[in-house]
């Protein structure tokens, strides 16, 4: 017997302290698995957001920054400016990103820095307990929209992959989610895809992974699962958004 | 003079919720109190406790290094708060979570296997409403009588049932502590 | 005895600040403030204010100013990086001279830190972490019914001086439950002609921080500077306690002080001639209060939850008189048998 | 006769049961009768026979709890 | 005969101190004939930025606000909340809006917040000197961009209706020039449509303007208008972006 | 005589940035400033280095933290508002532990306020305006010469303690031109084996402020704290100036410093016993230096263009030993008559 | 015989010459023989009979120079 | 002693430029010398001025209230600066400008109408440069042989005829203030 399914060399073996059933742990493997298979784990510099995955330079087998809350895209793009051949991919979540980040990810975009970032959409701020995230959803509840999230009160939900598809300098968006197993094996494709073409110096690249959050969602994390495809995806359709051609 | 308990546990357990009770209890009562949590990461899970200060005039210090009662709902509670209390404090251990005693001698220990007696009464989520009723019986921090009294005020707005599920897990706490202690 | 409620410090602040009027808050969440926020996410639409969750504290200070502009008593709350982040906006604030109420709930820095209670913001806020001669009145509360008072008090002196005003408390005090008693709502404001609200019947109003011309420019910074003078000599607040015969006045602020407080007890039971002055205002520091005593005492101890920032303060108005020295602790809240230690220990070595 | 063996890393299950909902051949569950130091009862296979190795309770564990073997 | 031509209400009379042939001018006219005509300027609050229109303040004969460098949709955003009936235009240079600005723009669209914004796009920094902007176009010599700007060093240059367009919570996004007569009458019809939207209530507007830096452009006024025809409007096209319907 | 070459403040600075290994600059454009980035936008391309302009200042300074972990030596450089939004990123560099080069080109506040030479952003420069316990080493040229070495040495100190230093500087220093000594590049240059920069044959690297341990945080912050006391204890610097016989001391920074310097020469014509210290390192302020001379004068005044902000440390460094005065301006940059006037009005005053 | 009349405020006249280059008719010019305060010939107009009144000089005129009449 | 000459007229007057001139020449010529230009708005136009300090020895403050000499360019410029300049100080006026003397009477005052002599000999933004060549002549602050040698070094960069023609202008304010003041 062969083994297939093992913790990958871009990960070290601290436990996570993420929530049973928190999908940033599928996420973390998903991209150790990347660069594990691209070979690039001595190359990477890895950009972890505030949020729950703070923490995710204990994680990661390779060189990690972490970064103020929302400024990981200012941060790559520094280090990417100088070190033009490292592989450079900032780990968001959508208030890091989508909220107080708005900022420096479009630009980072439209400057076209050959940089990857995931966008974790959990459509809620897990790590400071479950407040309204810009990608929480219409009706929804937080500890922020104790009533539901409302378009006069709140406005509406931010679509990240399609505001970023329309940036010039973005040569790869793609959403994708890890609510079931052929997902998972879509989001892996997708980022390896990602990296792939940063490596190639084409320009921005973005995966948004829509994610679960259960312990602020109020649910199982079984239940959490479906609520993405229910409730996110149908907002939230995935898909690759903007594929830049080469040369 | 103050009297400061110290609540300790999983998260789970309703710790805060023990604090948070018995320190109604006490301002219902007339008596000056402050509640406060201990302060977790930004993250989920791991041990909770809450430090709760009753005095009749006002309260100087809300916190404190030196309880002088601790109530212990697991394990890693007890081998990290057991050095801490008061010389001659008090210490009341859930059997049912700690597979052993304070190794000091001074203390008055008081053992109560709440998570069985919970189970027993159908109950679970009981357990530590049992250990506040034989806290109090025990130590008259509060009068039982008065705590009972105050029980719709502590907990308005939650459904009869919940009411009277709690009522009657406190009381077999108290019960506990009368005939078995 | 009046009525009293078992409050949460966040709380009450929150509570406090709609009784003082306060119908509009902007903020962004940050460990340990986010409580405040939500309390008004609940409460607000039900008394048709405006919550706003902005999408950074950036936005939410220039929230403020906009808001504040119209007249209206608003609110922000931040934490350690959020307020530094503010600091372009409180500059804006205060030069235009917009009332407002600026709550920090402060944590342990520098950088991301931790979320542990920490005073080490004590020179941002009271230097004003922004550029230019500004100053912010700071309040200190040591208790969930003074984060009650103080912010209703806050309302009073931001509007009677046309200045922001911070809140500045450590997490703990957001977290802590006590009973306290609820205040009346306040039913009598002063009103602000220079309002940005449409100039219906009126001239154009105008809110603007930018002076071109260099004489103006030191005309503004002087009326400001007037200003701040007149605030120092009126506003200084502090609690002294025991120090009629004190030996060595113990000095802290926010639930430290009450923690000091429990350990001057102790120390005194111990014979030790101690006492203790609590700045309430951190800006005006009561450097009155603090003047007198130095001419009678024989000693200072700053005890702090930073590598020391207050303790200059009380160098600057002692000016020599006396020793001052410095306890500090990061991240962790000193407990009073701690304090008791080290007040123990100075008076045994200067063997008073 | 089995074509897959799993090893599970039982002190760090967090009893999510996500292995246990996307297993297909739905042969995972809690084992009720232990408890890790965490708190949590640690997922185990009932029927190991009926394992095919399709790795797919691995994919899904957000905490790389269970390594699979194949055939 | 009667007068066809001067100086509406909602100016003062103050001398702009703009420089000769700046279109500041022309698009403050402009705003100001829209109040006079729909009967607004007690209503009016407006927004000042940072840039060479930041003297504005001192131009208009309503109620107004200068902002910090911007923070422009934020101020409004708060004002339009607590006093919901009154009409509220921010006027913000590229720098303003598309640079520091960003996050602050897209999130009031988002909020579908009731504001008007006119957004000066002059391809350039005026009031520092002549830096580049979001805006500047590629190959246009800056003093930041001293050798014309590249997608390498510098990105692509931002285009805001496009992308604020995307925002589901906009009611009117449009773009014109001031190049032309035909232009500027086409510029004044769609901030009219603009303000009419707000005071209905149907969300965040905006109408991007062309407009000309011939100072830092180093023309004269009149080559600067052609620049605008020539350079600008191929890149940056003219039109409505994103129309709401009602109801 | 070396050959001397007439240049603008502010791109001595940048050259001199650049002679000592600077290869990035991110910034965002903000008069007085601006001048800088420019020099370095049209250098960095010619000596393959890094020029970016920056959407904000916020993203400029976290540039800063990434373009730092990398080990390279970067610079940023802006003005009052800028500064105010960098402080955040300033406490995270601080705590980081990432050398830097930041530079206030300074102007009038608060808010806006104006674009006239201003020193009123001293307290945010020493007493850290961000958040947390921690100091930036700041360094004060008094002209252009010392724009260019100080650039220089600040990448020395920021190296040699890890830790961002800034240059504070009024903005005419930027906007003024004197003939200088080019100096030579530097060649040498410390390794920096903690950079982030992958982790090819080496266990990876992390930059981190995070701290959620309370022990650790503390643990952290007395590491800064013995770090801060090292440089105070090595790193003052001050140019003192007729101080053997002098009564009266003038204590000024920056340019204002060598126009006192004339306005000592003045007086001392007219035989006033006045002497002069200028702090080359605002922080650590040269309380040495300050503390030795109040043993022997009669009194200090600080010349500062603000409303009063140095005379703080003055006060603290003297100790009440003699009186301190303050004479200050905003906006406008007083000229050698006028400041000789003072510290006539005060020499007869005191009769000196 | 002219349908429109000009009046300008020569004195805030910045001679962009940007109402010069618009003005269908070409009647319009800077008066070399004037300065203003601020250093600038003022704009004037050469032909006044064949000004129809259309009002694009004001229209162009950033600086609101131009008071338009017209029948 | 140091000599401080300010330079002050219109934006476009090429004001800075001649302080600018000045300063290269006096450092050429091994003196120390400081330029220090006024600090204008962010925005454009209006009056801009420079100060040039000259000295043998190091130069201790490159500002002053009362400078010793003024070159006036225009009107306003003489009205704003006339009271300030020492006691006895020199003052050169572009008459072509400047419709008035000053009223001081304590004043060596120069008159060159600098914009007429530019325009006969058809260079008209010579004017600055005709001024420059006036000013040394007649305070000798630097040689006119000297400064006539550093022209290619102060215009290192420009093109030759450029060069020329602000040598022609140069020479014919030396000119003129040899035959006609
Ligand atoms: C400047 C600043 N503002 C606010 C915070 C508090 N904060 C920490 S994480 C976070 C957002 C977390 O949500 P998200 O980015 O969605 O990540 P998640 O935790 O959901 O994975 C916030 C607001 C901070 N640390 N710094
Ligand atoms: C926080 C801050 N950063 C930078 C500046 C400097 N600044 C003033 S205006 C401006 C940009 C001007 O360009 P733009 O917004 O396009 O307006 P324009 O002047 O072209 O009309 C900048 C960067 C400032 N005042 N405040
Ligand atoms: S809070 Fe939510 S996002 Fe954070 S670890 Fe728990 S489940 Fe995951
Ligand atoms: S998915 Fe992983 S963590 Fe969850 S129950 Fe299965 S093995 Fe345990
Ligand atoms: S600098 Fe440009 S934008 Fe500013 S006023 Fe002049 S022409 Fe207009
Ligand atoms: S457009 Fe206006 S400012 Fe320009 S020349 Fe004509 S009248 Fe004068």
């Amino acid at each position: 017997m062969k083994v297939v399914a093992k913790r990958p060399e871009s990960l070290t073996d601290a436990r996570f302290h993420y929530c049973p059933g928190c999908t940033h742990g599928i996420v973390h493997r998903i991209l150790a698995e990347c660069l594990d298979e691209l070979n690039l784990r001595e190359k990477a510099i890895g950009i972890c957001p505030v949020g729950c995955s703070v923490l995710a330079y204990d994680y990661f087998n390779f060189d990690t920054l972490e970064a103020a809350h929302g400024r990981a895209p200012a941060i790559a793009t520094a280090i990417k400016r100088l070190l033009p051949d490292r592989c450079l991919v900032t780990y968001q979540g959508d208030g890091d990103l989508a909220s107080i980040g708005m900022g420096e990810i479009i630009h980072a975009s439209l400057r076209a820095e050959n940089i990857t970032v995931i966008f974790i959409n959990n459509a809620i701020y897990g790590m400071t307990g479950g407040q309204m995230a810009p990608t929480t959803l219409l009706g929804q509840v937080t500890t922020t929209s104790p009533y539901g999230r409302t378009v006069e009160a709140n406005g509406y939900p931010a679509k990240m992959a399609e505001l970023l598809a329309q940036s010039e300098g973005a040569a790869y968006v793609c959403r994708t989610a890890v609510n079931t197993p052929a997902n998972v094996t879509r989001t892996k494709k997708a980022l390896k895809k990602a990296i792939q073409m940063q490596m190639k110096g084409l320009g921005f690249t973005m995966v948004e992974v829509l994610s679960t959050c259960p312990t602020n969602w109020g649910m199982s994390p079984v239940e959490a699962m479906k609520w993405v495809g229910d409730h996110m995806i149908p907002y939230y359709p995935l898909g690759e958004f903007k594929v830049k051609e080469e040369g | 003079m103050e009297k400061q308990v110290l609540f300790a546990g999983f998260g789970g357990q309703g710790v805060l919720a023990m604090g948070l009770f018995l320190s109604h209890a006490a301002m219902s009562s007339g008596k000056n109190v402050s509640w406060v949590p201990s302060y977790g990461a930004e993250m989920r899970g791991g041990t909770a406790n809450c430090l709760v200060t009753i005095a009749e005039e006002e309260i100087s210090s809300p916190l404190t290094e030196n309880p002088l009662m601790a109530i212990i709902m697991n394990r890693p509670s007890l081998d990290k708060f057991e050095k801490r209390v008061k010389p001659n404090g008090l210490v009341m251990i859930n059997s049912s979570m700690v597979d052993r005693t304070p190794d000091r001698t001074d203390l008055e220990v008081l053992a109560v296997p709440v998570n069985e007696l919970a189970e027993e009464m159908g109950n679970p989520r009981g357990a530590n409403m049992i250990m506040l009723g034989a806290y109090l019986e025990k130590t008259s921090v509060v009068q039982v009588e008065e705590a009972l009294e105050y029980f719709p005020v502590i907990f308005k707005g939650k459904s009869e049932r919940l009411i009277e599920a709690n009522r009657k897990a406190f009381m077999a706490g108290v019960e506990y502590a009368r005939t078995r202690m | 005895m009046e009525e009293r409620v078992l409050m949460k410090g966040n709380e009450a602040l929150a509570e406090g600040a709609i009784r003082a009027g306060c119908r509009a808050f902007f903020g962004y969440p940050i460990t340990p403030s986010s409580e405040l926020a939500e309390y008004m996410a609940r409460t607000m639409p039900k008394i048709g204010g405006v919550f706003v969750q902005a999408e950074s504290e950036l936005a939410a200070i220039n929230m403020v100013y906009g808001g504040a502009s119209t007249g209206a008593r608003v609110m922000t709350a931040s934490s350690g990086p959020g307020l530094s982040l503010k600091q372009e906006g409180i500059s804006f604030i205060a030069e235009g001279e917009l009332p407002c109420l600026i709550v920090n709930l402060s944590r342990g820095g520098p950088g991301l830190g931790g979320i542990q209670p920490s005073q080490a913001d004590y020179f941002q806020a009271t230097r004003g972490g922004g550029h230019g001669d500004y100053r912010t009145l700071v309040l200190a509360p040591s208790g969930v019914q003074e984060m009650m008072d103080l912010a209703m008090e806050g309302y009073d002196l931001a509007d009677r001086y046309r200045t922001p005003v911070l809140i500045m408390a450590e997490g703990t005090l957001g977290q802590m439950m006590e009973p306290i008693i609820l205040r009346e709502p306040v039913t009598q404001f002063v009103d602000k002609p220079w309002a940005t609200t449409g100039c219906a019947g009126r001239k154009p109003n105008i809110v603007n921080t930018l002076h071109l011309d260099p004489d103006y420019l030191e005309k503004r910074n002087r009326h400001l500077d007037a200003k701040y003078k007149e605030i120092k000599a009126k506003e200084q607040r502090a609690e002294t306690f025991m120090m009629e015969d004190a030996d060595l006045v113990v000095m802290a602020f926010g639930i430290i002080a009450r923690i000091a407080k429990r350990s001057v007890m102790e120390a005194r039971k111990q014979g030790i001639k101690v006492g203790l002055i609590r700045p309430i205002t951190l800006w005006p520091f009561p450097e009155k209060v603090v003047a007198e005593a130095a001419q009678k005492v024989r000693r200072f101890l700053s005890i702090e939850v930073s590598m020391g920032q207050m303790v200059e303060d009380i160098r600057l108005a002692v000016n020599g008189m006396v020793p001052v020295d410095f306890y500090g602790r990061i991240g962790i809240t000193p407990n009073p048998e701690e304090l008791t230690r080290e007040i123990m220990r100075i008076a045994e070595r200067e063997g008073y | 006769m089995a074509r897959g063996r799993l090893k599970f890393d039982d002190e760090r299950c967090k009893a999510c049961e996500l292995c246990v909902f996307y297993c297909p051949q739905g042969i995972l569950e809690l084992d009720k009768h232990q408890m890790n130091s965490l708190g949590f009862h640690p997922v185990t296979i009932t029927q190991e026979e009926k394992c095919n190795g399709c790795a797919i309770c691995a994919m899904m564990c957000p905490d790389m709890i269970i390594q699979v073997e194949r055939e």
